[in-house]
């Protein structure tokens, strides 16, 4: 007789198998969904405790936490997927406060049948992100839910960080005069994944712009530590977005068609769609405010990012008792950007 | 974007503009209807008004498709996709624009009835193939642009005997509208409103030309320029609208000559006229009952047509009483004479047709024109 | 809701439909309303169907009529 | 003419509405949502800030993060609900490492037609726990799947929460000659879920535990800071949570089925559907191990809390090369208590 | 818990085993097989092995429904439930079992077959009426016990007239298993195994009663003790076999008197034999093919008959040729001795009728009774 | 498989069927198996259909014999 020492005597079967109800269940067979495939993945000190919860070292200070649900369909799509999004997403969510990101969170609800190889696909695509970003996926949770009553997989994840003394970035801090920059092309990754929707019918090289952008804001934070406001304009896209900061700083901004740069193809796609670029979403873009003065500083540093590159400042804060996002366009006239009334599209991140 | 981008540029629009301020007399005022939802939408998005004087008033008219349909057509289609087995779909515009009790398609669905977004009605198609136990219908809205690509589908319906495919029909046609319009008493005997200049559908032109609009510049003495939607369309038809004004005439030009002809697409137009005939009458949400200005399958399409395959709900819950949409859309009021506007009437809860679709008068000003107002209040 | 645009065709595909282009994006459309069109032909395409061929020597007329216009308007009034 | 200046001109219908899709879509309606619905009832300083993060002081030290999922069906049920028990459950995650917990993100992936006036009972439910618990829900997310594509309602929260100093508590501590020590009885939860799918027929008057844990594992703490584990039984019960911590912690364990406090209507309920109450979720218990001569003060501290009332010291852990976790009955044998097999019936948290 | 709580009395085990020790010559070992999953649940859950003395020797029979089926018809209700329009329901211990290739019908349910869980058979007919577009195929399986429920559900969809519901029947007879093991080479001829008294079944009793039994005690010589599932009846059952033994009597005792009476449940016998009739042999898994041993509808049911309604495939993969379940059943071997056990084959990934469920002789000695195997090895 | 449990009847139900009691458990059951059931009888429940009636003599013999049998048992083999 063998001695039964190993706890899971046939590995999961990664390529021809499926995620059941008993992987959701708090059982071993969960057990070993979260050993071979999860913690395999991640692999990180506090991680591989197995404990309910990640322990990791803080200094003190602000602290920010932060949330997303990621529900897209489709969960592959040019330049990324949902588990790097995942990743790119909430380190963004935590960076847009000027903060250093320590950890990350993830829950994973899974639909009854989901092959295991786009599991594991997901969750390598994840843990290369957290990787490359420096930023370990510290616990994690798994839901199985019958098939019907899920759409493949969803990822929540949370992310936590640190800000440096002296930075006070929120969305309430723009002031008239404020410069608006934007870091790159908007809408790249809202066209990039609608182009893989069957029922919309067109194709494009586009790849989703989804990326983790806390290196650039620690180097513009480090610059201009007075920064106003951080924001990724992601659902909604630049035009709610903006909406929004208008909103929480009582401030009216005024933009410019021609200064907002867009690729032609998400334009083409846009046209074709009948949709507008400004409420396309982004996943590796930021929009900063910034005292006038600050602005071509803070231009240079994104410029010389990677994911900066195509950098731009679009417009200004003004003052405004009705918080009006306008826009001068290329015609020469004006007018209202408005909140994004109902969706754009569903399921975009 | 070929044919895009040359229609966008900036620096000719403030010369077409200059032109035109050069042009139109300062001591009279130029009212110029843009019969087309697609020009009201193209004047508000690029800030057109901006670019015109002051005594040249763009008036929107109601081309919309679907901000002119009536509730009651909405909540038909509601109607339909409850029906047991039933797939109902449709255009993405047509989803959340309300019905009675505040209901849409969206919510409808959100209740649990199946509704499906379509891009093409060759998606609408595949769908019935795919679901061969369920009855799909599709909701067909538009103008005669729109018309005839589900004039190919029930082609194509027919055959591939799909028996599980029909047609809610609700196309509907432009120059009995206009007529409309100018029949309407204000424009016609009490004069109250002036209505001195047209400017013709750009994509329905595609399809019935340019000809169908001499009857009008001729009977009601009206210049009428066709033109395309791009912003530079809009302003060099002004331009000749202003022109003709200034000079008396009252001709049908062309300045959307690129993509349509005198004759318009006959290909189209004959594959519509075989399958669809005139209703008596029909009702435009905002002009009331209009005489001839819609269509409905004839009898040996009878098999896909869903107002004969079902019993569909003819009643027609009006617009709310305070709603002035009818009034803007001759012209006689602006959207800020609304007492709903902006307060309980904005895009995402509409009161009424102006504010259904962003090409909708209402809609239109609020989401890209509503800073002037306050502007001129301060 | 009559948006419609014109795009290039790229190639002619089985069952009356047709590839086009616009900004780099690329689309299947139904050529069922539209007689001889040809690869280099710009269509106006709505709901996924064409629905008329760009005359491209009458755009190239329109644009001049622009141009022309904007070299009449007086400057002072800019 | 009246002046827009209220963003939502019409408040959200909560007694007839329902979610639907521009509810996720980032626009106006979107933002009412959260304003209306979510803001008003989590209330606190960070989340008033309306940021994409939440931020607030920590002192430095030992951190824990910890993350899961709720997919619970009913979404209502005897003694809770999903928001209490998201809650509860993620405080509950954060004291097991013996910390104090310090804040909670909230992720919603909700169901197109998920009715408003359930999503407000949930909320202010969920609203209610996190005040009463003192742990604020400072961040959120909001996304809205189609009809088909989920469930109702899920929600994942995160929490974290700071370790006092030399306390050091993990799943690996567990030694030879520990004491075993359970909070209260075992399978209220999973029962009192149980009893309200239709499809199971049978009722009983059990409630979930569902609670906050923390205030006694606070106190616990403060008086033993060597305990060495804690952990809550949720999925998969008192026996696969022991199986976990048997397993990281390289030790056999010997507990006594007479000492293992369950209801009399748990065991009835467990007897009918041919369940083990070691197998049945609790949301509102804790497992204690520590040395041996600790067990009585800890015993008596979580005695004279509401929530430990039950407790008792139900075995001891030992050498055992094979990890393995036994019982000895109450007819006088010994029993391997295995990790759950498959799942025990699904949907329990 | 009346009559549940009592029979667990701890104090009252450890005297009937001082009893069946003192009972028991130490000179000798007796062989008693419960033939019941039931008792060989109560048996390791409770650990009953540690109350009895070494010369004491419990043989796990073969009898648990779902552990004997054989992998054939846990794929035919695979097959089943993939069948366009079918939702297959079953009670909550089938859906793990694996067929071949390791599919189950929770992975196949997994895959978008529609599988079920029903507690009852009345949740099988709500499910059918409930359902009308759907077939809804009821996977019986169960000794008969569980047989009357499954008539009472026919004769429901008899009275409703339900056109949507059938019976995938796999109900198995317990005294022709016994009589199969009683015959093998091993017990009768070779006396290689010695099996020297049976505990008979609880709840099969119930129904059957006590007198199908009389024939083997005498055909065979062996003592029989009819049961209840709780820890005091197998403890005292065996007391009751090792006097039985000692005495040289092969009678057939009642210890589950409280439930089980020499003719059992009338009602219940009759209703099942109008509406069934014999299998002329089905396989048992573990066992081979067994003669009149299962059950199916008489014709007048045949409306209700899944196998008569589909051509459900006859193929039977077997099982692994490792596998020693057949050796197990018959008490030549332990679960110890299959080189399987543990390393490839677990509760998790069963190789063999005796892991299949917590009631499987290798299950439960799995599960609950492991430690025992590493307490001697050590 | 054969799990089955004995429940009290506390009350019967129209078509053919019983509520039952366990531990404080209620549930309802089929009587279709039984006849003359009636409260304060305990059944023995299986599927959810009452199989037999618990006959409380017996039970009660059957627990003398266990606790004779326990007498007889000689104390110094515990
Ligand atoms: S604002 Fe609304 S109610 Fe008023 S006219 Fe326009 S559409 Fe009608
Ligand atoms: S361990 Fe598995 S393979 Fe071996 S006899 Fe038991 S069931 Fe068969
Ligand atoms: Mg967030
Ligand atoms: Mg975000
Ligand atoms: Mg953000
Ligand atoms: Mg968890
Ligand atoms: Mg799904
Ligand atoms: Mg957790
Ligand atoms: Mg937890
Ligand atoms: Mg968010
Ligand atoms: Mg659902
Ligand atoms: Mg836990």
């Amino acid at each position: 007789m063998t001695l039964p020492r190993r706890a899971h005597p046939r590995p999961l079967d990664i390529q021809n198998g499926r995620v059941d109800l008993t992987h959701g269940g708090g059982g071993r067979a969960m057990a070993q969904l979260v050993e071979e495939l999860f913690i395999a993945a991640f692999d990180n000190e506090a991680l591989n405790q197995r404990n309910d919860q990640g322990a990791f070292e803080v200094p003190g200070g602000r602290m920010v936490m932060t949330t997303d649900g990621y529900v897209i369909s489709p969960l592959f799509f040019p330049g990324g997927d949902i588990g790097s999004l995942a990743v790119h997403g909430t380190v963004n969510d935590v960076a847009m406060a000027g903060a250093k990101p320590i950890s990350l969170s993830a829950g994973f609800i899974i639909e009854e049948g989901f092959p295991l190889s786009d599991l594991k696909r997901i969750v390598t695509s994840m843990a290369k992100a957290s990787k490359d970003a420096g930023v370990p996926v510290v616990t994690g949770d798994t839901k199985v839910v019958e098939k019907g009553k899920g759409d493949g997989i969803f990822i929540t994840t949370a992310g936590i960080g640190i800000v440096p003394p002296g930075v006070e970035i929120s969305g309430d801090k723009a002031r008239p005069g404020d410069a608006i920059l934007v870091s790159g092309t908007m809408g790249d990754h809202g066209v990039a994944v609608m182009s893989q929707r069957e029922s919309l019918g067109f194709e494009t090289e586009i790849l989703s712009d989804s990326a983790a952008l806390h290196t650039m804001v620690a180097a513009m934070v480090a610059a201009v530590p007075g920064i106003r406001v951080l924001r990724d304009p992601t659902r909604g896209g630049l035009a709610s977005t903006l909406n929004e900061i208008a909103g929480q700083s009582g401030v009216g901004m005024l933009m410019e068609e021609a200064l907002v740069p867009v690729k032609p193809q998400v334009l083409g796609a846009c046209e074709l769609l009948g949709l507008d670029p400004l409420y396309v979403a982004n996943e590796g873009k930021l929009i900063c405010i910034c005292a006038e003065e600050d602005a071509p500083r803070l231009l240079d540093i994104m410029r010389s990012h990677p994911l900066g590159r195509d950098a731009a400042r679009i417009g200004a804060c003004r003052e405004d008792a009705h918080h009006f996002v306008q826009m001068k366009t290329r015609m020469g006239g004006n007018r209202v950007v408005d909140w994004l009334a109902g969706e754009q599209l569903p399921r975009i991140c | 974007m070929k044919y895009i981008d040359e229609f966008r540029d900036g620096e000719l629009a403030q010369s077409i503009a200059r032109a035109i301020k050069a042009e139109a007399d300062p001591a009279s005022t130029y009212h110029i209807m843009e019969f087309c939802g697609g020009h009201t939408h193209a004047i508000s998005r690029y800030g057109l008004e901006d670019l015109l004087p002051a005594n040249v008033r763009m008036i929107h008219g109601p081309g919309c498709p679907v901000c002119v349909l009536p509730i009651g057509r909405i909540d038909a289609a509601i109607w339909l996709a409850r029906q047991p087995g039933v797939i109902l779909c449709t255009y993405g515009d047509m989803l959340r624009v309300p019905g009675s009790k505040r209901l849409s398609l969206l919510k409808a669905k959100a209740e649990g009835a199946d509704v499906r977004m379509v891009y093409s009605t060759m998606d609408a198609i595949k769908l019935a193939q795919s679901n061969p136990d369920r009855q799909v219908v599709f909701f067909a809205i538009g103008f005669e642009t729109t018309t005839p690509p589900t004039a190919v589908a029930i082609k194509q319906a027919q055959a591939l005997e799909l028996k599980n495919f029909s047609v809610f029909c609700n196309h509907v046609l432009t120059p009995s509208a206009i007529t409309q319009i100018l029949d309407s008493p204000e424009v016609r005997e009490l004069g109250t409103v002036k209505l001195d200049a047209f400017i013709g559908p750009a994509h329905v032109s595609t399809i019935i030309g340019s000809r169908p609009y001499e009857y009008f510049a001729e009977e009601y003495q009206r210049p009428v320029v066709i033109a395309g939607f791009e912003p530079l369309d809009v302003m060099q038809a002004v331009r000749m609208l202003v022109r003709q004004i200034n000079e008396g005439r009252f001709e049908v030009e062309n300045e959307f000559a690129r993509a349509v002809t005198r004759d318009g697409n006959e290909k189209a137009k004959s594959l519509v006229a075989d399958m669809f005939e005139l209703r008596r009458v029909f009702e435009w949400r905002g002009l009331g009952m209009v005489p001839y200005s819609a269509l409905r399958l004839k009898e040996p399409y009878a098999a896909w047509d869903a107002e004969r395959r079902w019993d569909v709900p003819q009643d027609n819950p009006g617009d709310n009483k305070a709603c002035e949409c009818g009034a803007i859309l001759r012209g006689v009021k602006k959207p800020i004479d609304c007492k709903l506007f902006g307060t309980i009437c904005t895009p995402e809860n509409p009161m009424g047709s102006c504010m259904v679709s962003a090409e909708g008068a209402c809609a239109a000003h609020w989401t890209y024109g509503r800073f002037r107002d306050l502007e001129k209040s301060e | 809701m009559c948006l419609a645009l014109p795009a290039l065709v790229t190639e002619l595909l089985p069952e009356d439909s047709a590839k086009v282009n616009l900004g780099g994006v690329t689309k299947t459309v139904s050529l069922a309303l539209v007689s001889d069109v040809k690869p280099g032909d710009y269509v106006i395409v709505h709901v996924g169907y064409a629905l008329s061929v760009i005359d491209p020597e009458e755009a190239a007329r329109t644009l001049e009529l622009f141009r022309e216009m904007g070299e009449m308007a007086p400057e002072a009034l800019a």
